[in-house]
This record gives structure tokens, C-alpha cells and sequence, in this order.
């Protein structure tokens, strides 16, 4: 083999390793969600994140990556590659996507796959506990699409952001606060949970269910955001520096950390509590903000910008509740406000020998004096907004108005496990099942749970048709 | 005394004790879980296209300690603040008279703590 | 390093990752299993798979890694290789493991001994909540005995099937189809869970307990199969495809994304709800199917195979049912069922161009219109099918007449939990732990559970022997 | 790229994959601890280990890894490399890190922060269900920089004990044995939580309150130590041996296999019982032994090492507790003991070739008949012991009389997850969530939860002021 | 009317149900989780060597409420249908008059809904 | 018989079980789970800066079934044994006449079985 070879082989060793790990980041947001909320509701919360992984894989193979990154299109959008077949994807460097000369563009694929599948997943937390479950479907596939046109812009050659330096290493921007644009469309359109404001529109405390899933989740998502970030690298060597996705996970890491540090130290001072989930929120809105810088920015300022971002998970999710607005996993301010702030920050702490290195955009605010970087991930996070949040509201919108997005109000009090999928995921808390907990000499005496008089339609749909003999 | 105790459904639980206060003034409750079975038979429920049947319903038992003159009163607050308009289900209640009523913090009789 | 040996060293990480991510399926296997069993059993249910990889770990350290993959045996087994000592381990492409030539023979072991670890997890799935513990010890032992024998058909390259140009790339039969089947064998065996069936033969639902836990467990296996297929290119060269692993991955990625979408389809139209435990058990039979293929098919056809696996989890999980066997898990549908759809679907859709790089076996029907490869392919399933699941079941026939291999009804009504290790696993929703859940000021009043007239043998001895003072 | 250029890339590969295995064991100490402590403190104690490695991570980065690696210091400690700037951790094999030479300085951060973090995570084992908040950060740090001096003794090359050749491949005496000395003086400083023993000194049994939990966390930490030890070669040559730690896996592997089955079969001979905590123990009993050992030992001897580590679990523990000190995870016994033991067994066991191999001290008792080395791991064990237990002692204990360690008891008695974090972990199963579990028609009556007469400072001081309208 | 309330063991809750409807026709019960300890002493149980006492076994407390001249025929029904054959733990039954007893939903009295 | 019913503190219960039997010799108690609204009003509980309200405590409810001479003295056992110190919640206790006590296994009278 030759050397250059054996680069090749290196790199998508390290790309289809990071893919993986993005991949599993997966089960970290089903269990951040599925901690985060109520147990009526769990089996729903976390396996919606198979479905959407299954959509984005569909999706974005059929048409996604070559919006996304295949040749011949324009600053708007990408012009081939769609439904890519063996050879597109055994290809190096070659058509239909170029781009990826240092892996084969089968492993582009599985890269940039998982990240559609991630900037999905943050869609559903602040919608989740009250959305039909069509609209996981419908809106994921608009989704995806939105998605992919979003990144090419930033991360296609031939994309017009990309063209003007902007600085979105990992997708601070790209996958987060895009993410977190349809979050808020959704959770605008659907309205608060049932019980979240009084009459008053005092909002109530709904903790989620169980901290152990979102520590789980926290630490998952922790774990794949080595692959996230470092794996941007897209190979083992960057401009002229070996190995330097090792870097950009230091810089992730100690971003991290400060995060946890920044998210405990506030809801401490503001809320008089280490609150366990506003850590655990710290953490992950670090993450956000520095995957736009990772791999730009020092090590110090990684941790300014860990520490900031902290901060913003607490008082985000503060203000965001107190605008009216019911985001039960606080995806808004995690990955939206946070994911601003890191592509700010981004535009303010960039090395110059850094960006230079990387070949896109300049050097920062702090160490140039000049507003330009700055600018340029100003714009692109208006421009991406506008774009994202409008399309994002007027798909939700049209859903809503001629389907619906939200479960009846009887079928959200009954929990979506029992009305939407036809089983809770917790039965034995609810239901006598034979041999089962509270049956026989266990511990309860378990009851049927239902909807008194007004059973979700979902639900006698079932089993009124069904003899129960 | 007279011991006043109502079955109802579970979201009524507050309701009732809240019309007990307003109607009649005495305070305290004492509140268990139950399931019921009664002229609303349970319901059935479905899974991977087989049929789990429950008898039982979820309710809550409520046991009021009244004065005498309370009984009739407390009672009518009751039924009438448990009734929630479905077709079944809403429970029932009674009365029996209880004896040597004592509160356990003083050790003395319960009628005479509460009329301090 | 010369660049061979720098072949060899990317290889090596390739391999050893990949086999550190199938290691991790135990877990998968554990909380997929756990999350659809009861709460009684979910301390023995989860904990058994460490058994099952100590115990395969060990068995195929000792003779499995000799009979598989062992210099100088014949078609049917292999001849050295057993407790292969520190040199033999650090060999590369000579004795006694000399088949492993792009990695050392202790990579070999590593990437070998997950796998029968994986297919060994699968027996366990439809013996699920009724099996004594010895069993797991005894039949453990005898399983990966068989389980190294096929694998030597297969995969050795002195291997008759292997000969025969068999397609099986990372094993849906060898691992998947005979987990399968020696679970089929130990089901019939046991006979149904108390209560699984009524007096008249209907069946009772028995629904998991966890549906966290069993989407944890799928998520798990979702990522540890990117080194279960990916990693069976056991380099990262395939025949002239460089980082040919990361084409392998992505056939896997789309095939298990379209298996989430069969199933939860397919069981919304035929039992009326989108029931997530047959969805993710979708996911499970796609990936199960794109096993054997993942190498050799096209993008479009791993789609097919995925779409059609998923439909086969639920026809076949409710088949089974109807057929009174009672497979707590769905393993014998899952593993079995797919398995084998996976096995001759690859005799279908084989690409020739990628079988023939790879070396094994010819194109599928699909595009060269012969039955060739299929009948290879239905031939290794027969000849398995019969191997196998007779050596299983007369293993197991022979366990039961000798000293049972069933539980006490006592047992399986307290649950193993208390009754196999002396403790529940979740300890505090059964009885009053100091200062636990249901004791002082917490929520409920704790009772100790325990049988009534009869307390299991196991447990009574325990205590009956000790004074309680 | 040269070969050279080559052989960093993939090296920087490996260790980088390895680390982020590594960081993923904190999930495993999560959910290993959290499964065998109580509902009430599930948060806390899960919890705790994001604040673990955020706390390492920074600490680690200021001064830590300055200690530990950074060139120009003595045999006690290092002298440079504090708060390492982007050219620091750019560059490969030159100061202030010029140890690490087949990775950049970053990637080397990276791989020893993730073992400060594992460290500092066994301390709170020990200590778990009754240390205040504030010890985490006070402690944390004193000891991160108490590990940091040890690890520099032992693995820097200028090093006191690394001259003398004291072999401790991945650290049973720097990462676990030291964390263990840690939590003794802690449990001791403390003393044992309310109701473990009782009045006549009797120990009773607080088992743990979710067995799913401590296996997944077994899992994740088994998976996690293939980064551990085979990371710990720091790259893909070792000596002359090619893919080495691909050997060293396989020790790793068939020890804690070993170690399922010493801990299961010890557990059933002395307490009549196939324990499923002591058998999980075991499992990591038996990987802390193999840690000092994988790179050095045959597999026979791996086996060996594990069989008794896994007895060591069960009968360790027991003698803890017959000591009088309590000890919920067992972390004395399963760091400290299978420290010890897996410290001297490589003493015993190390094949000279191998030892001569990776140029660190010599071959075995078993094999030269000589005590040399295992006088070597002796005097390694004595100071280390004597070092880290004294400091440790001394700075937990200037905190018991100053600020003091220990919550109040009714702190302890209402749970850390309440009383320090305001909410408890699983709320629903404690206090009527809006729509949760046990209000409505949902399965039970929820009930608020607090301690009667004597609420814990912390909670009345929130609640207290604020008006509750 | 008559309230008979039972203790029985959690296994038997439905035949006693079942019992009672057959012999008597009454249809209607509340369930309640209990805990009971009685002769027998309860039970100990192993965890690592340590031993665990529990004095309470899981029971059910069934109320029915019922016509005068039923109370007897329940009784019955339910002491037959409670036993086990066990040695022990079956529970106990007893009977006491309840006055006012109201139905919630329609606010009249129980007997005579009931008639209707 | 008389029914001796009483509402403690959940740690009480053993203590109060244990007053019973060692002042009258009685054995036999069923133990229930419940919640309980008094003079004492509830608790309220903070989380991210919201309160959380309950006006529940948890208690639990215990019944003992004695012979008519034991009612007082029982009674007296239970006052004795609830009193916590605590400012309040110590909860209350009563007595009702019951009849028909019958005892499941045997199917005798509860009285019978125990002078036995
Ligand atoms: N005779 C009875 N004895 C005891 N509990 C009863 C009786 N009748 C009704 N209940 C309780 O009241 C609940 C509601 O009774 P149900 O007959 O469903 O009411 P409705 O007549 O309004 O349909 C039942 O679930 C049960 O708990
Ligand atoms: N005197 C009593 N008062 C209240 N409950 C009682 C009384 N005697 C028995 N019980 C209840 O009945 C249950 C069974 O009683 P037990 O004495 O064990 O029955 P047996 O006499 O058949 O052994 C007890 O667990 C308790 O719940
Ligand atoms: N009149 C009553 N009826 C029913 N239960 C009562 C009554 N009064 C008190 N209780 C029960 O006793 C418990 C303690 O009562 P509380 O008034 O708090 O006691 P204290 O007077 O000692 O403060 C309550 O939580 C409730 O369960």
C-alpha cells in the first residue's frame, strides 16, 4: 500500500470510529429525554430516538448527502449524489462527492448521517409529552431535507457561507442551533403541557422522572461528542498538524468540565441549588457551544466559553420558562442560546494560526481587533435562523392546521406509552401483568389504569373491536 | 363520633376534602389508595393484539372523624363534590359511629382538642 | 515500520475496536432483554450476560479459538491453536493461527471470542425467566463448543462450507441463526412461563417491564453492530477496496433504519398499534439480516432486507405465539427467522463484482439469474439447522431428565431474582431496606415478600439455618 | 506523510479511541454505584461523576499534568507544563511533554486525565450516601494533585519508582489501589451511614437498589478497560511487538472472565449464595488486578490472577464490613485489595521476555525464581500506601474539623437528592408530579415527602422564604 | 346497610370476588393493599449472610358494601373462597352496620339504586 | 369485637405494634399506607425556584381486631406509643363495635380461635 494509501486508511479508520460514536449519542438523548420527563410517557421519549435515526439514515441516503455534498450544484444547494450506489460510495475523491478525498465517500456518509440524526433529535425535546406521533415522521423527513441545505451552505465548498470563512467546525450552528430553531417552532405551535401553567400562568414544576437516565444520558452524550467534534477533523492530519483531532478533543473536554462547573455554580447562586439537572443541562450546552470553536480556539478559552455557556443553561431554561414557553428538556436554551454563543464565541477567540491552519476565515475579535470574523458567524446565524425557523414553523404550521401535531388532551393525561403505542413502559406500575409485580404476593396491588369515561380514541379504537372473551 | 368514609375517583380527592372545609368547616382526612369494582365493571386494554382485562379501577378511600352534627353535612359535601358528570364510576358513602376518639399528640378526647 | 507493518498496525486498531464494540452488545443484549422481561427477574436477566461473556471468554481461551480457526484441522474442525500461549498470541500470519495474517492471533481471539459470546447471548433470550442457574454454566460450555465447530465450517478457510463458498460475511447463520436455534430447542423444552398461556391455550400478554431499558438495548446494539459487520473485514483493506469497512457500515446503517420502519409499520397495521417493543425488535432482525450481506449487496437491497426483517420480527414473534411457544424475548423470530432471511437473501442480492473482490461465493439471483449461491446458502442453512439445534437439544434433553433444568414453580412465581441470589433487583419496591424507599418518612410502607406456605427450597435453606437474632 | 509521520497518526488513533473508552467509565462508576446504593440518592450518587471528571479535567489541565509528566522536575515530581498553551499540546516528543513521543502533548492529556478521573471517581465509593457537597470539590482537588505526584513516581521517566523498574502496566497502584486509600480514610473519617449497624454492632444488609444498574455499569467499565490497559501501550508498537495491545486486551479479557466466575463461585461456597453484586465485584475486582499485569503476564497467569481477585471481592467485602467500616460499593476491597494483589502478581507472574520487552524491570518470581520484582512492587506498594493514605487522611480530616464531611442526619435520613439538590432523583415514586405517576387516574396516591418535625437546614432555608402562593 | 370488610391474602382477592357474586349476587368492592401481621410471625429472609426480618406478609383489605340480610351470606362466601390450605395467613372477616351510605353519582341512596 | 382503628406516623408502626402486645398480649394488626391532611397543613418543597405544594403527610392506618375488654386498654398502648414529640401529626385513634368476626382458615369465630 502506499502512503498516501495507508492516510486514507488511517483517516476512515478514525472518521468511521467518530461516526459510531456520534451514532450512540443517540441513546444519550433518549435518556437525557427520557429522564428529563414523566413516566407515563418514557418508552415513548426514548425510542422515538430509533425512529429518528431510522428517518435520517432513509432520508438523507436517498437525497440528503447529495443536497448536502454532492457535486455540480450551486451556493444553495448540492447537485448530485442522490440515491448514491456502490461505486459512488466506494469512490475517493472522485464524483459525486469530491469533497471527501480523504475517506471514502461511504464513510462521508456515515458521518454526516449520525449529525442530520442529532440535530433531529434535539428537534423532539421541546416538543415531547404532547406531539401525535405522524408528526415525527412528516416533520423528520422536512426536517432532514432542511438540514442538509443548512449544511451545505456551511459545509460544502461550493456553499455560500462557507465561501465567506464561516467558522462552524463541529456544527454549533449547523446541527444545534438549527436543531433548536424547529424546537421552538414545535414547541410554540403545540403550547404548553397540560398542567405546566396555572390559571395564572405561574409555571409548575414538572421534574423529570429519573436523574440516574439523564446523568446516563449526559455521560453518552459526553462520550459521542469525541467523536462529534474531534471527528470534524474528517482525517489523522489537519493543514500541517498531525493528529489534531487529540486537540480538539482536549479543547472539548475542558470545555465540558467548565461546563458542569459554570451550570452548578449558577443554579447554586440563582436558584440556591446545585440542581442536578441544570448541571447536567451545563454540561451539554457546553458541549454546543464549543463545537462551533473546538477546534479553532485555546484551551483557556475553551473554558470561558464552557463556563458561559453553563451559565446560559440555567438562566436559558429560567427564561424561556418564564416567557410562557413549555421546552420540557430546555432544547431551546441548551443547544439554541447556547449554540449562538458558540458560534460568537467562535468569531471572537479564533487563533489565527489556528484558522489559517484549517484554511477558513481569520483570527478572532480578542486576538486580531477586528469585527470580521465576528460578522461573518453573525450573519450566518441570522441567516440560518431566518431560514431554518421559517420553514421549520410554516412545515409545523401547515401539519397543525390540517392534521394536527397535538394528542388529544386525554390522551397526553393518560401518557403517550399506553395511548399512542398501546402499552406503558413501565406495565407493572400500572397494570397487573401475570406473574408481575403487585400480582400474587408482590409488592402492590396492581390496578388497570385507564381514562375513566372519555377513553382516547387510540385506545377503545383497540379494544372495542376486539372480543374479550 | 361519627366516622364518615367515601370512596371516589383519585382526581377528586382534593375537590372533596376542599368542600368538606367550605361547607362544614372541619378539618381532617385521612387518605388511602384503592381500586374498585363496581357496577362499571373495569376495563380492558390491548397489547401486541391480545386482550389484558382489569376488574379494578383506581380510587381512593376517605375516612373523615366528624362530629355527630357533622355527619349529614360532611356527607352531603361529599357526594355532591365527587360527582363528576361521567356515566360511572363516581363511588360511594357512609357513616358508622366510632367510640373513645382520642388524639394521639395529647392523649386526649379528639372532640375536645377540637373545640380548643 | 515498513508499510506492511503499518497495514498491519491500522488493521489491528480496526479490528481490536471493532471487537471492543461488540463486547459491549453484552450490554445490549442485557437491557434488551431485562427491558422486556419482569421486574422480579431483572437483576438475573441483566447480570447473566457478564456470565455469559466470562464464560465464553474462557471456553473459547481454551478450545474455541483451536476448533474455529486452529492450522491443521480438517473440514469440520480445527486441529491446534488450544490454550495458545503468549507467542502463539503474538504471531501474525503463522502458526498456529495463521489464517489471521493482516492482524496477531490475539486480535484474532479478541474479535473471534464477542462474537460466540454474542450468539450465546441469543440462547438465553427465549429461556428467559423459568432456567436454573447451572444451566447457564453447563450449556454455556456445550454452546460454544458447537457454536466453534460451525464457525470452522464458515469462516476457517480449511472449513467445507467455507470451501463451498458459503456467504456468510460477519454471520447470520453462524452466529445469529444458531443462537436461534438452540434457543428454539431450550424453549420447547422448558415449556411456556406460568401464566403465558391460559387454560384454554390463549395466549396472555406478558409484557417487558422497562421499555427504557429494551431501547437502551437496542441502541447499544445498533452501535456495537458497526463493529460486528464493519469489523468482519477483519482490515482495512477488502480485496482492492481501501476503508471498504466503512461501505460495510453504511449497508448496516440503512438496513437497521429500514428494519425500525418495517416493524413499527408492519405492526401498526397488523395488531393496530405502532408497539414499540416490535419496533425495536425490528431493528434487531434488520441487522440480524444485513449480517450475512452487509458485504456483498447493494445500498437498495440492504434497504429491502432491512424492510422485509422487520416485518418478519412481528409475524414472527406472533407466530411463534401461536405455535404455544413461549419466547419471552422474540429470539428464535429475531435471530432465527431473520437469520435466515438474511442468510438467502444474500444468495438473491449478492453484488458480483463486491463477492468476487472479497473472494467468497458469486453473485446473487437477482443479478445473475442463477440459484447457485442461494442453494450454497440454503445448503449451510440445513446442514446447521440440523447440526446444531440436534446438538442443542439433546444437550439440553440430556440436562433435563438428568437434573432439570426448570425452576420450581415456587421459584419462578417469587421470581430469581430472590430466589436464584438471595435478593431482588430492585430491592426496594419488594421489601423494607434501612432507610430506604417505604421505610421512615418514605413514600410507602415496605413488606418483605416471600411465599407463603411454601418458600422455595433455596430460600428456606438459606435461612432456616441461621438464627435470626 | 513519512512512515514515521504514520506510525504517530495511527498511535494517536489508538490512544485517542482508548481515552475516550476511558472517559466512558465514569458512566460505569455511575450506574455500578448508583445500582447498589438507595432510591433516595440515586441523582447524587449518579450524578457525581460528571462532576468528577469536570473537576479532574480542569485540575488535571492547570497543574496536573505538569506534575505528573511535564519536563525538568525530579524523581518526586515534575516541573513544567503547567496550564500547557496550543503549541504545548501541538507538538510531539518535545517540551514541556517530551515523554510522550509517539502522540502529540494533547492527546497525551487526554489519556492520562480520563485515569485521574477514574481515580478520583473509586474515592466516593467508599464515602457514598453521606459526605457533604462541598467535599466532592474540596477533595477532589487535593486528590487529583495527590494522584498527580504518584502517577509521576511511577510513569514519568524521571520517576523514583519508575527507575527502580516497578511495573504497574495501567495503574492498579496508581489509579486504583491509590483511589481505594482514598476512600478508606474516608469511610473511616466519616463513619458508617445511620442504621448500617446496629446497636449491638451487627452489620445489616442495605443491598442496593437496582442490580440493572450495577450491571450495566460492570458493563460499560469492562468495555471501558479495553481502552485502559491496551490504550496504555500509548501506541501500536510496543518494543518490537506489533499491535500489542491487542495482547494486552486479550489478558485483560480472559481475567475478568475469570473474576466473574472467582467472585460467583466464592460467593456461593461462603454465603450459600450466587451473589449478584459480589459476582459483578468480582468482575472488577479481577480488571483492577489484571491493570498492573496486562502487559507483563502469560494468559494462564491472567486467568489465575482473576480467579483470585474475584475471591478477594467477596471476601474482602465481607471483612470490611466485619471490620466495622462501612464501605457501600465495596471500594476498599475491589481497588484496594485487587490492587494490592494484581501490584504483587506482577511481581509473581511477569514473563521476562515481555518485562524486558517494554524495558521495565525484569521477569517474575514464577519464572527466575528471583524476589527482586516483587520486592520492587512491594516497596511501590508501601510508599504509595503510606503517601497517598497519610495526605488523604490528613486533608479529609483538616475538612471533618473545620467545615466538617458529613450531612446531618436528617440530611441523610431524607436522602441526598432531596435535601442537597432539592428534588429527588426518581420524583414520581415521592411527591405528586403535575400529570405524573399517582396523580389523576394514575397508579397511586402521591404523597409529599419530608421529614416531619426536623426538615434538613437546606431544605427549610428555600422554602421557607418564599411565599407559597 | 352493612359494611363486611376482609383480610385476605392478595391471590385469593378475585375468587373471593367471584364467591360473593356467585352465592349472593352482590357485585361491588373496594380493594386496599395491606399489610398484616398475625400468628404468623412473619418472615426472614438472606442477603450476603445478613439476615433480613420482615413481620408483615402482604394481604388485601376488601370492603363490601352490603343489604342487611347479605352480610351473613358475604361472610360466608368470602371465608370459603379466602382459604388456602396453607398453614397459616389466611386472614380474618368481620361485619358492622353503616348508615347514610350514598351513592355519589346520582346523590340517593345506595339500596336503593341498587334495587333499580 | 371491637375494631380499634389508628392513623401514626409511619415509624411508629412497629413501636405502637410492640406497645400493643407487650401491654394487652394482643397480636394481630393490619397495617395500610396512608396520607393524611390535619391541623398540620402539608409541606411545600422548592425545585429550580418553584414551589411544590402538598397537603399530604404520609401516615399509616392500623387496624386491630381485640375482644371487647381490650379496646381501652389496647387504645391506650397505641396513644402511648404514637407520641412522637413531634409538634404535631402524631395522628388519632378510635374503636367501633364488629361482629361476625370470623377467622378465613378455620372458618370459627376470631374469639374462639384465639382463646384456643
Ligand atoms: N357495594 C359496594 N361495596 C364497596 N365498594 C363499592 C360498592 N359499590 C361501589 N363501590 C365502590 O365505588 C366505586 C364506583 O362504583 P360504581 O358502581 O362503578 O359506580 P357507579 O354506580 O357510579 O357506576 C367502585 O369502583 C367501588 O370502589
Ligand atoms: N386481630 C387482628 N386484627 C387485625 N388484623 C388481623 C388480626 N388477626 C389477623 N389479622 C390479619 O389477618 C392476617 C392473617 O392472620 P394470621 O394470624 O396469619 O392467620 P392464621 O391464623 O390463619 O395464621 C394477618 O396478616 C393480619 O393482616
Ligand atoms: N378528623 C380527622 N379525620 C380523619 N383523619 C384525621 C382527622 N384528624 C387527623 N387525622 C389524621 O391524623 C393525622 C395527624 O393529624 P394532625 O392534625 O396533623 O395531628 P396533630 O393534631 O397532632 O397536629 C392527619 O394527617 C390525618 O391522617
Amino acid at each position: 500500500m502506499t502512503n498516501k494509501d495507508l492516510v486514507i486508511a488511517a483517516s476512515t479508520i478514525w472518521v468511521v470510529v467518530a461516526a459510531i460514536l456520534v451514532m450512540f449519542m443517540q441513546a444519550g438523548f433518549a435518556f437525557l429525554e427520557a429522564g428529563l420527563t414523566r413516566m407515563k410517557n418514557v418508552g415513548h421519549i426514548a425510542a422515538k430516538n430509533v425512529l429518528v435515526l431510522a428517518i435520517a439514515s432513509i432520508v438523507y441516503y436517498l437525497v440528503g448527502y447529495g443536497i448536502a455534498f454532492g457535486d455540480g450544484g450551486n451556493g444553495l444547494v448540492g447537485g448530485s449524489g442522490f440515491f448514491p450506489d456502490v461505486d459512488d460510495l466506494l469512490a475517493i475523491g472522485t464524483a459525486p462527492f469530491s469533497w471527501f478525498s480523504t475517506i471514502p465517500a461511504g464513510a462521508g456518509y456515515l458521518f454526516q448521517v449520525v449529525f442530520a440524526a442529532v440535530s433531529l433529535a434535539i428537534v423532539w425535546g421541546a416538543m415531547a409529552e404532547r406531539t401525535k406521533l405522524w408528526v415525527y415522521f412528516a416533520f423528520g423527513i422536512v426536517f432532514t431535507l432542511i438540514y442538509s441545505v443548512v449544511s451545505h451552505w456551511i459545509w460544502s465548498p461550493d456553499g455560500w457561507l462557507f465561501s465567506k470563512g464561516m467558522q462552524d467546525f463541529a456544527g454549533s450552528t449547523v446541527v444545534h442551533y438549527q436543531g433548536a430553531l424547529a424546537a421552538l417552532a414545535g414547541a410554540l405551535l403545540l403550547g404548553p403541557r397540560i398542567g405546566k401553567f396555572g390559571a395564572d400562568g405561574k409555571p409548575n414544576a414538572i421534574p423529570g422522572h429519573n436523574m440516574a437516565f439523564t446523568t446516563l444520558g449526559v455521560l453518552i452524550l459526553w462520550f459521542g461528542w469525541f467523536g462529534f467534534n474531534p471527528g470534524s477533523t474528517l482525517g489523522v492530519i489537519s493543514g500541517d498538524k498531525l493528529g489534531y483531532f487529540a486537540y480538539v478533543a482536549l479543547t472539548t473536554n475542558v470545555a465540558a468540565a467548565a461546563g458542569a462547573l459554570g451550570g452548578l455554580t449558577v443554579s447554586w447562586l440563582v436558584i440556591k441549588k446545585p440542581d442536578l439537572s441544570m448541571t447536567l443541562n451545563g454540561v451539554i450546552a457546553a458541549l454546543v457551544a464549543i463545537t462551533a470553536a473546538s477546534g479553532f480556539v485555546a484551551p483557556w478559552a475553551a473554558i470561558v466559553i464552557g463556563l458561559v455557556a453553563g451559565a446560559i443553561a440555567v438562566l436559558g431554561v429560567l427564561a424561556i420558562e418564564r416567557a410562557r414557553v413549555d421546552d420540557p428538556i430546555g432544547a431551546v436554551a441548551v443547544h439554541g442560546m447556547a449554540g449562538v454563543w458558540g458560534t460568537l464565541a467562535t468569531g471572537i477567540f479564533a487563533v489565527p494560526a489556528l484558522a489559517e491552519n484549517l484554511a477558513t476565515g481569520k483570527g478572532g475579535l480578542w486576538y486580531t481587533g477586528s469585527f470580521d470574523q465576528l460578522g461573518t458567524q453573525a450573519l450566518g446565524l441570522v441567516a440560518v435562523g431566518a431560514f431554518t425557523f421559517s420553514a421549520s414553523f410554516g412545515a409545523l404550521w401547515l401539519m397543525k392546521v390540517t392534521f394536527g401535531i397535538r394528542v388529544d388532551a386525554e390522551v397526553e393525561q393518560a401518557g403517550l406509552d399506553v395511548s399512542e403505542h398501546g402499552m406503558w413502559g413501565y406495565p407493572e406500575f400500572y397494570i397487573p401483568v401475570p406473574g408481575g409485580y403487585g400480582t400474587d404476593s408482590h409488592g402492590h396491588v396492581g390496578v388497570a389504569h385507564a381514562p375513566r369515561s372519555a377513553p382516547p380514541a387510540a385506545v377503545t379504537a383497540a379494544t372495542a373491536l376486539e372480543p374479550t372473551t | 363520633m361519627m366516622k364518615v368514609e367515601a370512596i371516589v375517583v383519585r382526581d377528586r380527592i382534593e375537590t372533596v376534602m376542599d368542600a368538606v372545609e367550605d361547607h362544614t368547616g372541619h378539618v381532617g382526612v385521612t387518605v388511602i389508595e384503592a381500586v374498585g369494582h363496581g357496577r362499571q365493571r373495569g376495563i380492558t386494554h390491548e397489547y401486541r393484539g391480545r386482550i389484558f382485562e382489569s376488574r379494578f379501577l383506581p380510587k381512593a378511600h376517605l375516612t373523615f372523624i366528624v362530629r355527630d352534627e357533622l355527619a349529614e353535612p360532611v356527607r352531603d359535601a361529599i357526594v355532591d363534590a365527587a360527582r363528576t358528570g361521567h356515566e360511572s364510576g363516581d363511588g360511594i358513602c357512609w357513616a358508622s359511629p366510632v367510640f373513645n376518639v382520642t388524639h394521639n399528640r395529647t392523649g386526649r378526647s379528639l372532640e375536645e382538642v377540637e373545640v380548643v
